[in-house]
């Protein structure tokens, strides 16, 4: 290989990584889902400090916010993204709401969020499943 | 019985001191999203450095020079150069993850971001150097590090399938995701064989005054070490293999590894995980401020202990004066200390070629060395382990800006 | 006349007819009471492996290889060495009257 | 003695075992005819810097003339001080009298004893 071209190969693959695939930002979206579900749970067993807490809901909400508005962009065609759109909006929208319920140290409340968060994960994960076989077809 | 004691203390150390930020977050990256499937490059990492170790104690211990000592009489100082820039470059971005580490544990344990912290650890970081000795700093902080060993105890609690982890330590490929398990195995391997250990170790037989009769503790001391600590880096990714990878979790921030062993220990999980990060990181950060600082001393010949008062040897103590404080700034920009460990981890594999060549040479110089020179195994160690970090400073570049 | 042996490491070296001999890798002195007195010079890639030590390593690999000179190495004297401009220095005999060492 | 092996580059220590930096350079002498020897050991600065390239030596050289302890002369030691060739050089000098650590004097005064706890020179 000649010394140009593997000048040329890094920049590349930055460019490769400016976009990462719709399965991707799923799996991001999906980790990020299962990160407040085991923020949420530690918190209802009082072994994390409210103030972490908070803070990692907080920043798990600003993490979904940015990833979904990218994610239908790169969505392949053809797909019926509609109920996972509700299902993720529903969601990031109750983690901002759990993030403020630590405050509150309402626990009976932040529970039944937890628990429709973890239903909608379920949609979302679904829906990845299906993204995934899309693309390896 | 004093033997005894020392090869206990030395064990101990290496165990406490092994787990950084590095290691933990590329573990914990690995297991969260490849299960066992990168255990092979703990395995091999460790490996490799066992021998490295045991060759820079076995290199103070006859010689009476450390790596840096040597490596600057052999080569000369052009070359000597050469290595100072890249090695201080990685062990700089290394001593800010540290750094960065300690303020993440403190961020999660009180909420306060970790760039206020940043000048006020560093303080204490550059206080412990001022004021301390080099076995406060050995052992009083390894001592602290061995809370880590409560990874061990939820992999073990946590009670994975051994047959699996077996198969693991095997190298295989991933069915998808290949760019982002080899930056990961990359990142591993420089996250083990980190060069600033084996500086800090073999300064270290030279502050502890080693001489011949330390051979065979030495041998002890960095097997046993190191296969321990290399058996903790497992355990966080076995633990992290269990806990997040069933939830499709990913470690991509520090708040996220908090939640490691909140499960299999809901009482104490958290505060173990953040103050084993918190010591970890501590020892980390006065180790590699120390080897940084060796290296400046030993290269130029200046004079170097860290028993010494400041005064006596001012241009070692201002080395890591200057670089402690320098360390801070990034973090008070509100750099992400675990990109900056991603990134550290990537460019260590980098600038291993420079790191380990000179071993090749070193190692089997019958002046340093005399009848304790290398055998063919310790040599094809050093060789493999050389063609392995050509392979790796090649790809990581690549691989960091793909995978990463 | 003055020169410094850390510049002239490397230098390379050609003899009296302009022909390249190699670089100087080494300085072979003998001290005599208060005196050091440079004996000879060494140049030639071999002299390098002199230099680091690098023997150890490198007689297996010759052995392997069943060749007496992978590199060739240079002892030249003193006497027929002219580094009366440090920078170019020039031997002040022909290349093939040179002895070898080892 | 080869002195690329054994001379340059290693530690020089002074009666003490004061660490005066490494052998950075040696200078020879010598006439149309008479054989060379050694009269002088470099240590430190712009001798070591011009090893990687002629020009960081002049850099070096004029910024020790700005900063620091401004030396005018470079630190060279006659070869006739050295006592013995070891894992060191050890020489028949006083460190602080050779220049070789102005350095980590001026260093040691100007910084480190400023800071709280840095210790004193004068204690000794």
């Amino acid at each position: 290989m000649s010394a140009k071209r593997l000048a040329v190969l890094p920049l590349f693959l930055a460019l490769a990584c400016k976009s990462p695939s719709a399965t991707e930002q799923m799996d991001s979206i999906i980790s990020w889902l299962g990160t407040a579900g085991l923020t949420g749970e530690a918190w209802l067993r009082h072994t994390t400090p409210d103030k972490y807490t908070r803070q990692t809901l907080e920043l798990t909400h600003d993490s979904l916010i940015d990833i979904s508005s990218g994610l239908f962009k790169a969505l392949p065609s053809g797909i019926d993204s509609a109920s996972v759109d509700s299902a993720l909006t529903r969601s990031t929208q109750h983690i901002g709401l759990m993030a403020k319920l630590v405050e509150q140290k309402n626990s009976p409340a932040f529970r039944a969020l937890l628990d429709s968060l973890q239903s909608d994960e379920k949609v979302v994960k679904q829906f990845a499943d299906s993204i995934e076989a899309k693309e390896d077809q | 019985m004093k033997k005894i004691l020392q090869l206990t203390l030395g064990i101990i150390t290496s165990v406490g001191g092994f787990l950084e930020i590095g290691s933990v977050t590329t573990a914990a990256q690995a297991g969260a999203s490849f299960g066992y499937q990168l255990l092979w490059a703990i395995l091999l990492g460790t490996i490799c450095l066992i021998f490295l170790i045991e060759m820079s104690g076995r290199l103070s211990a006859v010689s009476k020079h450390t790596i840096v000592d040597a490596m600057r009489e052999r080569f000369g100082f052009p070359f000597f150069f050469f290595v100072l820039i890249g090695i201080v470059i990685v062990a700089f971005l290394v001593l800010v993850a540290e750094l960065g580490g300690i303020g993440f544990a403190l961020q999660i344990l009180t909420g306060v971001g970790f760039p206020i912290w940043a000048l006020p650890v560093s303080l204490i970081v550059w206080l412990m150097m001022w004021k301390g000795t080099f076995s406060l700093i050995e052992n009083g902080a390894s001592l602290l590090g061995l809370i880590t060993i409560s990874f061990a105890i939820a992999a073990w609690k946590l009670n994975p399938d051994w047959s699996q982890v077996g198969s693991g330590m095997l190298p295989s490929m991933p069915g998808s995701d290949k760019a982002k398990y080899g930056f990961l195995a990359v990142s591993i391997l420089g996250a083990s064989i980190s060069p600033y250990l084996m500086y800090f170790y073999s300064s270290g037989a030279i502050e502890d005054e080693w001489d011949r009769s330390y051979i065979g503790m030495n041998r002890i001391i960095s097997t046993f070490g190191m296969t321990f600590g290399g058996f903790l880096s497992m355990a966080v990714l076995i633990v992290c293999a269990l806990a997040f990878r069933p939830a499709g979790v990913q470690v991509d921030t520090f708040p996220q590894a908090a939640l490691m062993m909140t499960t299999i220990f809901p009482k104490w999980g958290f505060y173990l995980f953040a103050f084993s990060m918190l010591f970890a990181c501590f020892g980390a950060a006065l180790e590699i401020s120390l080897a940084i600082a060796y290296f400046f001393a030993q290269g130029f010949g200046w004079n170097w202990s860290e028993d010494l008062e400041p005064s006596k040897d001012a241009r070692f103590a201002f080395v890591y004066t200057i670089i402690i404080l320098i360390a801070a700034i990034p973090l008070i920009l509100r750099v992400d200390p675990i990109k900056v460990t991603m990134l550290s981890m990537a460019l260590t594999s980098a600038t291993l070629p420079l790191a380990i060549g000179p071993f090749l040479f070193l190692m089997n110089d019958p002046i340093y060395l005399g009848k304790y020179r290398n055998g063919w195994i310790s040599n094809s160690v050093v060789a493999i382990v050389i063609i392995i970090s050509f392979v790796l400073s090649i790809i990581s570049i690549p691989l960091q800006i793909v995978g990463g | 006349m003055e020169a410094n042996i850390e510049l002239l490491l490397g230098a390379k070296v050609y003899d009296a007819n302009g022909e390249k001999v190699g670089r100087i890798e080494e300085f072979r002195a003998d001290e005599d009471g208060d005196a050091c007195r440079i004996e000879a010079y060494l140049i030639g890639a071999s002299a390098l492996v002199e230099r680091l030590s690098a023997w150890t390593l490198i007689r297996p690999i010759k052995r392997a290889l069943k060749t007496r000179h992978i590199y060739s190495v240079f002892e030249v004297p003193w006497q027929d060495m002219d580094l009366s401009d440090p920078k170019r220095p020039r031997l002040r005999v022909a290349r093939k009257d040179l002895q070898r060492a080892r | 003695m080869d002195l690329i092996r054994d001379v340059l580059d290693k530690k020089l220590v002074d009666r003490e075992d004061c660490a005066m930096g490494r052998a950075s350079g040696l200078v020879i002498q010598f006439g149309e005819n008479t054989q060379p020897h050694i009269t002088h050991i470099l240590i430190g600065g712009p001798s070591l810097w011009a090893r990687i390239h002629p020009a960081l030596g002049n850099l070096s050289t004029k910024l020790s003339q700005l900063w620091g302890p401004k030396k005018k002369e470079h630190t060279r030691i006659p070869w006739s001080r050295v006592e013995t060739i070891g894992k060191e050089i050890k020489l028949d000098i006083e460190a602080k009298e050779s220049g070789a650590i102005d350095w980590e004097i001026w260093i040691a005064r100007h910084i480190i004893e400023r800071l709280p706890g840095g210790g004193s020179e004068e204690e000794e």
